[in-house]
């Protein structure tokens, strides 16, 4: 299929919902300088992204909310196929609820791990008394995804085990749309999607110890909101870095990681230096390719 | 009987006499309305959701925004983010690729075996199973075939996942069946006087065929895959199975580029946070996706209209 | 006499042989397509079943991919909620579409109602998925309060989407019923609805059983409108809690195919796999039924041609 | 309607001169039968009685004035041609045409005095006192006995069902070959037997009028001549008024006959004898002899 | 095929007696017509022959142990009542029975002393060399020009198309009237002209035999009249085979007739005026004479 020659003006990519949104933004803005460049972007989730696309040699480019697991380094490199990280965001992991539940302004970090703990809690009372009666609804990550990782790891740490028992799915929307129609219901996703919809959801203070943060722009950017903002990265196959329309995307993803761009998608842009960091070890990966 | 002799005398002197009694049609004329009512009610729950889906499409609520669907939304690559730049163009694109290539596929196919079945085919076993094969392929569920594309055309022959050429094929198989059976009927409809008094002369099968029933019948095979291909650009499931991508910026430049299509940026574009993605862009892009098939089917129906009005 | 030379040209012969093979092929394609399926559904379910004994899988009431428990009840409860739902729109509906059509309906109305409910089937799913999500559950939440993801307004929309399935073939079931006996019904001074309910209807049951078997084997294998409105949570029916049942969200055979399908396509995982298992089940069961129905519908074709 | 057909029908007995029913000359077995039973019925009362009636389908018209009277529990036989309007007259009177969209009636139609065309008739009322048999056998495909329960069902004569379901199956002389299997479905019975049901099911709710659409066509002589028998038993309680394409079966079994030729004209109205033996109508006599049809 | 029907036509010919072939007492004008002509044509040669054919539809057998000789250029009708197998017989010579599924023929059929059930006859070859002409006209939705020209074209005698279209259309009697749209469709003429269009589309390719399936049941007299008259001009070209249940049609323009009874038996063959005037077999003159049918 690589042989193709319509293939050669092509970029595809798969990977996460989280970065989904920088990534298309990314896309269409390089579309204006290249329209002869077709860029495809499937929302798989940064795992199913690995392990289905990006190391079999499906596609060029895998967005992901977390760093590439062993697993996937060992089945990429029986593919030959060699992952480059770039970062090109931060994010503030949101943990929602509905508005109506002005009960609930804040939780701790075992809080959150005892409602999304399997066989942890299954009405909000036994969380803490005063809050209400009422079964927990919970809307999260699919399994798939590197918010499910990255959650479970960040919240259940290494005992715990993430519940089952809740909606699970790759679109973030529906757990906008779940939480929103629910009083007692949950929800944890990439602060994007709260950022559009302040009015529709609420989002919570994390205490980590250090009382309440609420996520932000900002106290991500500090580093105050934790323990769940987290790196966002794309990952290159430095083999197709051979084609000219992968090398130019890339350039031009990395350029832009530093701009408003990331800002108005609702996420923490780089500095400028890191900036620059990124696109120097960019050039070293094409000089690689390149020279053979 | 004989209670009536009395007033069974024809009484021809008073033309007022009471009539023959009545059957009261209370029940008649509620069961009337009652199947009226019904026969409306689908009809009317999808025009309210029509004016609905059409109203934020226009943004006839809040004109601030001005409409959603208008020349911008139809010529610009997708956007995730800002729903005032999002436009439909890939979609359409891909739509059209892929009914090209359907169309492509499935028009020789679905002729071919139904002047098979109508013409050549005796009335075994054999044929009639393939008949009954058929008609149940027409009733597999599309996901169904979403999984045969995924198994056999992406897995086993491995043409790439979500292509132009692996979503045609899917595609087409799943509506083969549908312009077979409309194919057939349309076959069937030409009167054997026709065929007889080809076969008369000295015409061999083929020939008749081609200058007698395949003429007269083609309006219908027309209309039939028309209509199949409108019920193929709404498919959606076997796409998602496929792999089609979630976005695509740039048109699809060979058969082995990965498309999108209509229903399937809809599905995208249908989780995005933003209300104005909810209310209007996919609004914009269900009324988009049914003006063309709306013009499909009045495409399809003209052409039996102007064939009726022929024979 | 001469004989006259009546053998015939081998070209021709040829031709039209070559002609004939041509188009037995594409009639076969039909049966290869039958086969393709069944065999990649067979091909991948096979290896599900030696990770998950079927047992498990056919008897199993919970649902959770992500703990490598496979029981497919809580996604056929699903289905059956939808069926179940939609059919209780559907074919009563339906069925008094048909009724209306071809007994009461003038030509005039005929002709402008028939094309509408066709249009009525020819709505892309996902546009019905995107209706119920944004207007219908809106519109239900506003009477009661129902989960953004439930079964009722999916159950709603699928069943709006087959009337017309119901309707178009119960109408040709009630159009084969011979006039002859609609006028014996009328010689013995019945009014059009005793003709309707007592002598067209019965007459056709055959007619529209088939339609509703075909109607519910459609609702069964109906995607996008449940992907879209009724939600992901596999769930087993709950007889004792009705109304929660429709007013809940849940997750149908289909919609979990999309639910992996549109994560996890090309893995070798168990769940992967599981794709194709549960997608034999659907493609069994809607098969079966619509074999069912095929066979119900010749027996009254048989009455009446 | 024309303005003469509004006048009381009375008014025209008197004032019009009909075909055929002036005084017969030849004495005929029909009238010796009803001489010899006039102890207990009025001889030859009218039943039904047409008036100028016209029928139209569409611009065509089927029925050219005819003027009929048809006399009470009595067999009347139409006769004619193909085509010539019989099985129109015969809907006429119990207003089947109305089923026909195009169909439309004009002039007068009276039964027992009244004109079913009057606005206050309810055809379905109409049609209870007025039972129709039909050219091929219908039987519902129910039971026997549901097919002859259908009509007190729709009439609401519910009492003592199962006891009127034999009564009429006896009349129609099907009881005794069918006693066994009444809850077996109607359509497995022979062409004859189903004709029979058919009859059984329009006597069931006793209506005053039986009329039957060439009853026999459809059938072999052995059942047609079993038909035949039956319609001459009905005659004691119903007046049957039965069209036939068949002439000699006319001749068999009916009282009266009306022939109807081509363009829907009543040419000849008169006892049956008279018809059949000494036709005032040339093409009457044409048609009987076989010169044409 | 039986052994017997295996030997060769000739051998049998002498062999064999046949009804209605025997030498006829009474002179025709027939045998006078074709006396005059002797000159230049060889009197009844035998063109087509049947030899003890069977045909079957499934288990029904619809013909008999048909034993008859066509002679060349001259017209032969088929007469019979209904369903005694007149169409069946005339499809059996061009084969056109071989389209009909659950057909099947046993015995032979000659033309021109060959065979045309053996294996290596081509029935498209055949039916090249018989054209046929079917009850209700049948042109195709197209020109009148292509409805001519469609033999020729799929015979591949593309050459002068024009020139013969227009001798086919003249012969039938067809061209002064259609001489101006002979572009326009065949379906817009009348009746009669669109059945004389298909007797023009039947000879334009120059056939030796012309089967004619009741080419006139469906047209009104004046066009009846018309066809016949061209049906007699044809003899003078061609063998011409009819169909027809109008006894009077049949005496008026055939040669030969032979009638056939229900059950599908050729119960007599001979010179028209004979079977009018004096058939042998008393079926066949109560048949006639109306008697049944
Ligand atoms: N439903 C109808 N619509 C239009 N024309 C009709 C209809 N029924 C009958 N006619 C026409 O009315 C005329 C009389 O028909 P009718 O059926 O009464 O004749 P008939 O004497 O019963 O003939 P037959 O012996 O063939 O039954 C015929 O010319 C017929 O074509
Ligand atoms: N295609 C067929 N399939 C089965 N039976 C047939 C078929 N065609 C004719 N028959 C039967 O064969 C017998 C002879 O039919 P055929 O059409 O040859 O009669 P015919 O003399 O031409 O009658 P008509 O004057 O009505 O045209 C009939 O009993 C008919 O039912
Ligand atoms: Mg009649
Ligand atoms: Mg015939
Ligand atoms: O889609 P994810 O960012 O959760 O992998």
């Amino acid at each position: 299929v690589g042989t193709l020659s319509g293939e050669s003006r092509e970029v595809n990519i798969a990977g996460s919902s989280t970065v989904f949104p920088v990534t298309s933004v990314v896309a269409s803005e390089f579309r204006e300088e290249r329209d002869d460049v077709t860029i495809s972007i499937s929302r798989t989730g940064t795992g199913g992204g690995f392990s289905n696309f990006f190391c079999p040699g499906m596609t060029d480019i895998n967005n992901a909310s977390r760093e590439i697991a062993d697993v996937e380094v060992e089945q990429c490199g029986g593919n030959d196929i060699t992952p480059i990280e770039f970062t090109v965001a931060t994010d503030a992991l949101t943990v929602v609820v509905n508005p109506e539940a002005d009960w609930i302004d804040c939780v701790t970090v075992e809080e959150l791990s005892q409602i999304w703990q399997a066989d942890g809690a299954e009405r909000w009372s036994e969380v803490r008394d005063e809050w209400p009666d009422e079964e927990i609804q919970r809307f999260g990550a699919d399994t798939t995804s590197g918010t499910f990782d990255y959650f479970d790891e960040a919240i259940l740490g290494e005992d715990g085990t993430h519940t089952t028992d809740y909606h699970a799915t790759e679109r973030d929307r529906t757990i906008v749309q779940g939480v929103q129609g629910n009083e007692f219901a949950i929800g944890y996703f990439g602060f994007a999607y709260y950022d559009e919809n302040p009015d529709e959801i609420k989002a919570l203070g994390i205490d980590d110890g250090n009382g309440c943060v609420k996520p932000s722009l900002e106290t991500a950017k500090k580093g105050e909101y934790t323990p769940l903002s987290r790196s966002l990265y794309i990952y290159v196959a430095q083999e197709s870095l051979e084609r000219s329309a992968v090398r130019d995307f890339v350039e031009f993803y990395l350029e832009q990681t530093s701009t408003d761009l990331v800002n108005e998608v609702g996420y923490v842009p780089m500095t400028e230096d890191e900036r620059d960091e990124n696109l120097a070890e960019l050039d070293d990966a094409i000089e690689e390719v390149t020279a053979e | 009987m004989s209670s009536d002799t009395e007033q069974s005398q024809p009484d021809l002197t008073d033309a007022s006499e009471p009539a023959f009694g009545r059957v009261s049609r209370t029940k008649d004329v509620a069961f009337r309305w009652l199947t009226f009512a019904a026969a409306l009610l689908g009809i009317v729950a999808l025009a309210a959701l029509l004016a609905n889906v059409l109203v934020d499409a226009l943004a006839v609520t809040d004109p601030e925004y001005g409409s959603w669907l208008d020349w911008q939304f139809l010529t610009s690559p997708p956007s995730f983010s800002d729903p005032f730049a999002a436009g439909f163009f890939p979609a359409i694109v891909g739509s059209i690729a892929l009914m090209i290539v359907i169309a492509v596929i499935t028009f020789p196919l679905g002729v071919g075996a139904a002047i098979y079945l109508e013409e050549y085919a005796n009335d075994g076993y054999l044929t009639r199973f393939i008949q009954l094969n058929i008609a149940n392929l027409a009733g597999v569920p599309s996901v169904v075939y979403g999984l045969l594309g995924l198994g056999l055309f992406v897995s086993l022959l491995n043409l790439g996942f979500g292509t132009l050429l692996v979503a045609g094929f899917t595609i087409s198989l799943l509506i083969l069946p549908i312009v077979i059976i409309s194919a057939q009927e349309a076959i069937r409809s030409v009167p054997d006087s026709q065929r007889q008094a080809s076969y008369g002369m000295g015409a061999t099968k083929w020939q008749t065929i081609r200058n007698v029933v395949l003429p007269r019948s083609m309006p219908g095979i027309l209309t039939g895959t028309i209509l199949a291909l409108g019920r193929a650009i709404g498919e959606t499931a076997p796409l998602i199975m496929i792999g089609a991508p979630t976005a695509v910026f740039g048109t699809p430049n060979s058969l082995f580029s990965k498309i999108t299509a209509m229903p399937m940026q809809i599905f995208t574009w249908a989780d995005r946070p933003e209300m104005e993605f909810q209310y209007g862009v996919v609004a914009a892009g269900a009324v988009t996706l049914l003006v063309v098939l709306l013009t499909i089917n009045s495409i399809a129906i003209l052409i039996r209209n102007r064939y009726q009005q022929r024979t | 006499m001469s004989a006259p030379d009546l053998t015939g040209d081998g070209a021709r012969t040829t031709r039209g042989a070559a002609f004939k093979a041509l188009f037995a092929l594409c009639a076969a394609l039909s049966i290869l397509t039958t086969i393709a399926i069944v065999a990649t559904l067979l091909y991948d379910a096979v290896d599900f079943f030696a990770a998950v004994s079927p047992l498990e899988f056919f008897t199993g009431t919970e649902w959770t991919p992500a703990n490598e428990v496979y029981g497919v009840w809580p996604l056929i409860s699903g289905t059956l909620i939808i069926t179940f739902g939609s059919a209780v729109i559907a074919l009563p509906i339906g069925l008094l579409t048909a009724i209306y059509l071809s007994e009461y309906a003038s030509e005039r109305r005929r002709a402008f109602l028939k094309p509408a409910l066709e249009v009525l089937a020819g709505v892309p799913t996902v546009v019905y998925g995107y209706f119920a999500l944004v207007y219908v559950t809106p519109a239900l939440d506003a009477i009661v309060p129902i989960g953004t993801f439930n079964a009722l307004s999916a159950s709603i929309m699928v069943g709006i989407m087959i009337i017309p399935m119901v309707s178009s073939i119960s109408e040709d079931a009630m159009s084969a019923v011979p006039d002859s006996l609609r006028r014996a019904s009328y010689g013995l001074g019945a009014t059009k609805f005793t003709v309707s309910t007592s002598v067209v209807v019965p007459a056709a049951l055959s007619g529209i059983l088939s339609s509703y078997i075909l109607a519910l084997s459609r609702a069964i294998g109906e995607t996008m409108i449940v992907a879209i409105a009724a939600g992901q949570t596999p769930r087993l029916i709950d007889l004792t809690d009705p109304a929660g049942m429709f007013l809940g969200s849940i997750q149908t055979m289909t919609a979990a195919m999309v639910q992996i399908g549109a994560s996890d396509v090309i893995g070798q995982s168990t769940e992967y796999k599981s794709l194709f298992a549960v997608g034999l089940t659907l493609f069994v069961i809607t098969f079966a039924m619509n074999l069912f129905s095929e066979w119900v519908a010749s027996r009254y074709r048989e009455v009446y041609r | 309607m024309t303005q003469d057909a509004m006048t009381s029908p009375e008014a025209e007995q008197t004032d019009e001169q009909r075909t055929g029913t002036g005084p017969t000359p030849g004495t005929d077995g029909l009238a010796d039968r009803t001489a010899e039973s006039e102890a207990e019925t009025v001889v030859d009362r009218t039943i039904i009685e047409a008036r100028d009636l016209d029928v139209y389908y569409g611009d065509d018209q089927a029925l050219q004035g005819i003027d009929m009277e048809i006399p009470e529990k009595q067999v009347t036989a139409l006769i004619g041609p193909s085509g010539c309007g019989k099985s129109t007259f015969l809907r006429s009177i119990n207003r089947m045409n109305d089923l026909i969209d195009i169909a439309r009636v004009e002039g007068d139609l009276y039964f027992r005095g009244k004109n079913v065309y009057d606005e206050d008739v309810d055809p379905v009322a109409l049609r209870r006192k007025i039972g129709m048999v039909f050219q091929s056998p219908n039987p519902f495909p129910k039971s026997i006995r549901e097919n002859v329960a259908y009509g007190l069902k729709v009439q609401g004569k519910d009492e003592n069902v199962d006891e009127k379901v034999r009564t009429a199956l006896e009349r129609a002389a099907l009881l005794d070959e069918v006693e066994d299997q009444l809850d077996e479905s109607g359509l497995d019975l022979s062409g004859g037997q189903q004709q029979r049901l058919c009859i059984a099911r329009a006597i069931a709710p006793d209506p005053e009028v039986i009329l039957m659409d060439e009853p026999a066509s459809a059938l072999d002589p052995v059942a047609t001549s079993k038909i035949e028998d039956l319609i001459e038993d009905l005659s004691e309680e119903y007046t049957v008024v039965i069209v036939t394409h068949n002439m000699q079966q006319a001749a068999r079994i009916s009282d009266k006959t009306a022939v109807f030729l081509t363009g829907g004209e009543l040419v000849e109205f008169d006892d049956t004898n008279k018809i059949f033996e000494n036709p005032e109508n040339d093409r009457v006599e044409d048609y009987i002899t076989g010169k044409f049809g």
